[in-house]
């Protein structure tokens, strides 16, 4: 059994927003294919540190290495960078003034100067994929919110990425949408993408997951194999956690 | 009445190229505006203290003084380091007026862009220009569009001062009509209909133009 | 005979005037002029002076009226006597067919001609080449139908010396006014060149047409000034040379 | 930059001048705008349609035509009617234009005042003339202090437009001498220097006046 | 014992908001120095019908009876009536542009033309009674809700009406301050006053009521004292509603 690949290496990263002290010492490994599952109170710091991941902010102290390298904000091109990790938002975030083939297609020809046709080939292949093959025309305005998260990995995938995260994806959905959105990631998963992400739905979580990690008040407090996080926490806050939300 | 009428049908034809003058002095003016809003207003939203001030002060001077003193200005103050004609010198003042309204109205327009928008650009690897370009600005334009066209009928109006430097647009026409002929009332009342029309007219049409926008909302 | 009439009345005080006239205000001789005209009319501090403003003084003087000086864009001083706003105008205007419809006109109180004002080193050098010129003009004035007699591209301007110093910028390739107002501008630094006449004009004071005895007054009191030799003296003080006597044979 | 400074000292008295009448002058028409908008805002609020239709009628043509055409149609029309000295043709002419923005902000301070207000005055007995003007009117006013402020800042601006009917206001000033000089750029900056200060002084004290009036509420 | 002074009779009130009907047949009689308390579920038109009383809505059919005369809108001053029938209401609508003092004598000064000197004094004596002897000069933002009611109490006062009408007069108030309300309006109702009382204060309906009625739907569903209504409802939606309440 050869070593995997490892994709994100995270070692002693810190952060604050002024006064703020919000992560501490964060310490993460994902490898490729992994699908890591960040769980947590609202407040704990997961969104930050994803954000941190994609360099929409900037970390105190601490390193972050992708894909091997490690990469500083004033010396790395972050845009090259960001390309290697697509981002799905919980509020999905489309343009709203283009269409949904627009949105897929806009990246890689104004990035990757793709051509158009060659996008729009394979724009359609993704939304094919995710099941919008019907919508390629329609404005966002006109879908329904897990439509609309569909499109938004699309449009991440678009750009070809080695590392997808996922910042709750699905609390913004009606109950009823969320299985449309959790299937997508799920194929994504099986498919061998590397993933983080940041999610409430525990059923995922122990289905697709592969590891994953507790946080509380800015610090990993526990992280494991999903059956064992689940069905055995070591630590009582992780415990309390678990209660208080299945 | 019938005398009203009467001017109103004779004089139709110079007042067709006073109108043609109004409107060429509006777009034009319009247009170097935006550029000059666009400009200010990234100036505003920079985070650059000093651009901010720069931003600031022009802004401050433009609502703190008269658009006549501005026009005269431009247009005696431009004459001594480059020769424009009329027409050029009027429009750039009305821009210049005109720009820091723009400028307001702009960067109140990307502010209402959320950050959300920027974010999801910025993480498919879009640069801090390329968002702006491809993903706020057309954003913010659209959502601008009704202030803009408000600010183009203020600067309709506002183009009948170009008159005072010479220009025979509307306002310029009857004013000449009207001395030479030792009665300006009548050409006065004309001319206020051929405002009246044409605000009318951009009126409906900035309407009809919210609403195709608003289709893709 | 009337000579003496309008000594008389001059003489005779304000008692007669009154009651002889309709005044806009009781008392006062109520004259328009535009005060951007220098050397005629213009500003020193809040007072306007200049050659019209002291003809206009010296009528109500004669009248023994008190003198009430207003100041005006030209090109509304025609339209304003007309309906009432002021009793007359001395102001510089042109005696022409057009006014004379608005307005009376006294017997001229200075004779001059429009000329053709150039930017420094021009080659325009006769009428002829003023054919399609940009030619500036003040709005109103009688120099708008000349200039039209060459060309199509006429700005209007406020006063005549908004054209002169837009002309100086370079704006413009000739400008019609007055001799004297553009002798003027070249004192005063600007940067222009002295053309030719297109034609000689006499320039009378206006009069509300409601009000033929105060028309024939001012005639007399002007033929009196003008034996007396008190218009001559106004013309040397304010502009420097005799313009109160007719030119023989001026330039055509 | 020497002469510029020695004009500026030179001019300064007769600029205090044309400085004064401008301020009676948007004072003046301040004040009878008031008058005019509050009466038509309350055509407007009055829910009869007529008198909604005669307020919107003003309100578009104030807003359809450039203020110079106003001040020249009540200059020479009033005239035909009965001769108003310059500075009423003025002062009307500039009340009429600000009356339909006092009018529509006016207008929307009294919509401002909640139900709760007009109900309680009623339930007093109060009639509906005296809740108007002993309850809303003054919360009403109160709340459009700031926007009356900052249109009676645009009223000192367009004050300038009162020189082209013969008015020696601040702008008028600077017109005559600079044509009395053949100069006129220095005579414009100058003038604009005095709008900035006026438009300075004037935005302090509204911001003030604001303040103040915050504290009892 | 003589009969007692009728103060306020309707008789058949119909009243609807365009297609809604919302008063249905409504009988009620209040005599002089009776306290009545409308209880009802909200929508129930209890406020309606308190407005209609002050003529703040116009009925659509039925008559009003204002001691003894038969109010008309078209025909009565409503101004004279309303000086007779003083009202408080939920957001107690104070006049923020002027002090405690000057709310309370503006309308006896501006309606009633008495003397400021009068009216002042009267007003003090009001404000005193109320127990804000000592906010004469302060400006209701000031105040707290309770206060802010008891001004609002003096202020109907003032006009010194035969006729007392209060809108759920505490509902918006913290719970702490609703006492030092119905305190004041426990006052009144022992001095004399006639009161017609919307609230969901059984408490203060128990003890200060004289007659409780209950409306639902716009009907009058059952009336009767205190004790009669709160603990022998006869109607069925009656017990269900002071279930739900209490
Ligand atoms: N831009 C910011 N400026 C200041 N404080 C911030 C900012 N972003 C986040 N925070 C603070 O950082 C802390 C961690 O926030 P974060 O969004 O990472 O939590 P989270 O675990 O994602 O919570 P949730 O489940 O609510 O999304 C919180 O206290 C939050 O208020
Ligand atoms: N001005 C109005 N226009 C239209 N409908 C109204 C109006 N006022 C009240 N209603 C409606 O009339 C019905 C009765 O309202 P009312 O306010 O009298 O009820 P209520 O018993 O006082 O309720 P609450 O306890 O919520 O105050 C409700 O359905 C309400 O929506
Ligand atoms: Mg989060
Ligand atoms: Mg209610």
């Amino acid at each position: 059994m050869t070593e995997p690949r490892e994709m994100i290496r995270v070692e002693k990263l810190n952060k604050s927003f002024g006064d703020l002290h919000v992560l501490f010492d964060i310490d993460l490994k994902v490898n490729e294919s992994d699908v890591v599952v960040l769980i947590g109170a609202s407040g704990s710091g997961k969104s930050t540190l994803l954000r941190c991941l994609n360099f929409l902010e900037f970390k105190d102290d601490g390193n972050i290495i992708i894909e091997g390298e490690q990469v500083e904000a004033d010396t790395h091109d972050l845009n090259k960078v960001r390309q290697k990790v697509g981002m799905v938002f919980q509020h999905f975030n489309l343009f709203p003034h283009k269409t949904v083939l627009g949105n897929v297609i806009e990246a890689p020809i104004q990035v990757k100067g793709m051509s158009k046709k060659e996008a729009t080939k394979e724009g359609k292949r993704l939304l094919d994929k995710v099941g919008l093959g019907d919508k390629y025309d329609v404005y966002p305005s006109r879908l329904s919110g897990g439509q609309k998260q569909r499109v938004a990995i699309a449009r991440a995938l678009a750009m070809q990425p080695d590392i997808m995260l996922f910042d709750e994806p699905t609390s913004a959905l009606d109950p009823e949408l969320v299985g449309e959105v959790l299937e997508t990631m799920k194929e994504l998963g099986n498919e061998g993408m590397t993933m983080v992400v940041v999610t409430h739905e525990m059923g995922f979580a122990r289905e697709v997951g592969d590891w994953v990690v507790y946080m509380n008040e800015g610090r990993i407090v526990e992280e494991g194999k999903p059956d064992q996080i689940f069905d055995h926490p070591k630590e009582e806050r992780t415990k309390a956690f678990l209660d208080s939300i299945l | 009445m019938g005398e009203f009428f009467s001017i109103f049908i004779d004089s139709f034809d110079v007042f067709m190229e006073g109108m043609w003058l109004t409107l060429r002095l509006s777009v034009v003016s319009l247009l170097i505006a935006i550029v000059i809003g666009l400009f200010f207003a990234m100036l505003k939203i920079s985070r650059v203290k000093v651009l901010e001030i720069i931003a600031d002060l022009y802004i401050w001077i433009v609502r703190g003084t008269p658009l006549i003193v501005q026009i005269f200005i431009l247009f005696y103050g431009l004459a001594e380091i480059w020769l424009i004609p009329e027409f050029w010198a009027a429009s750039i003042g009305l821009a210049f007026h005109s720009g820091a309204y723009i400028a307001e109205i702009i960067r109140g327009a990307i502010q209402s862009i959320t950050k959300g928008q920027t974010e999801a650009a910025r993480s498919l690897g879009m640069s801090r220009s390329l968002t702006m370009r491809r993903v706020v600005l057309p954003q913010a334009f659209r959502r601008a569009v009704p202030s803009l066209g408000n600010q183009f009928i203020i600067g309709i109006k506002d183009s009948s001062l170009a008159s005072f430097i010479g220009l025979q647009e509307l306002f310029g026409v009857s004013n000449t009509m009207g001395s030479n002929s030792f009665d300006y009332l009548p050409y006065f009342f004309t001319v206020a209909i051929y405002y009246l029309l044409i605000v009318l007219i951009l009126t409906i049409a900035v309407n009809q133009l919210e609403k195709k926008l608003a289709v893709s909302d | 005979g009337e000579d003496d009439t309008a000594s008389d009345s001059g003489a005779d005080g304000a008692g007669d005037s009154e009651t002889s006239f309709d005044l806009v205000e009781s008392g006062k001789l109520t004259f328009a002029a535009s005060g951007e005209f220098k050397p005629f009319s213009y500003m020193e501090g809040t007072d306007m002076v200049g050659y019209d403003v002291a003809v206009g003084k010296a009528i109500a003087d004669k009248l023994g009226l008190e003198p009430n000086p207003k100041r005006a864009k030209f090109s509304g001083i025609v339209t304003g006597v007309s309906e009432g706003r002021y009793d007359i105008a001395v102001a510089s205007h042109t005696i022409t067919e057009e006014r004379l419809e608005q307005v009376d006109f006294s017997e001229p109180y200075y004779y001059s001609g429009p000329v053709v004002w150039l930017q420094p080193g021009s080659d325009i050098e006769t009428e002829a080449d003023l054919e399609g010129k940009k030619i500036a003009v003040a709005r109103g004035t009688t120099y708008i139908s000349i200039a039209e007699q060459y060309t199509d591209d006429i700005p209007q301007l406020d006063s005549d010396v908004v054209a002169l110093q837009t002309l100086s910028n370079g704006n413009y390739d000739a400008v019609i006014t007055d001799d004297v107002t553009g002798n003027a501008a070249i004192d005063n630094g600007l940067e222009i060149e002295e053309g030719f006449y297109l034609g000689v004009s006499e320039q009378g004071v206006a009069v509300n047409k409601d009000n033929p005895e105060l028309t024939a007054e001012i005639n007399a009191i002007l033929q009196e000034m003008k034996e007396s030799g008190e218009l001559k003296e106004l013309a040397e003080e304010w502009i420097g040379v005799d313009i109160t006597v007719e030119p023989e044979g001026a330039a055509e």
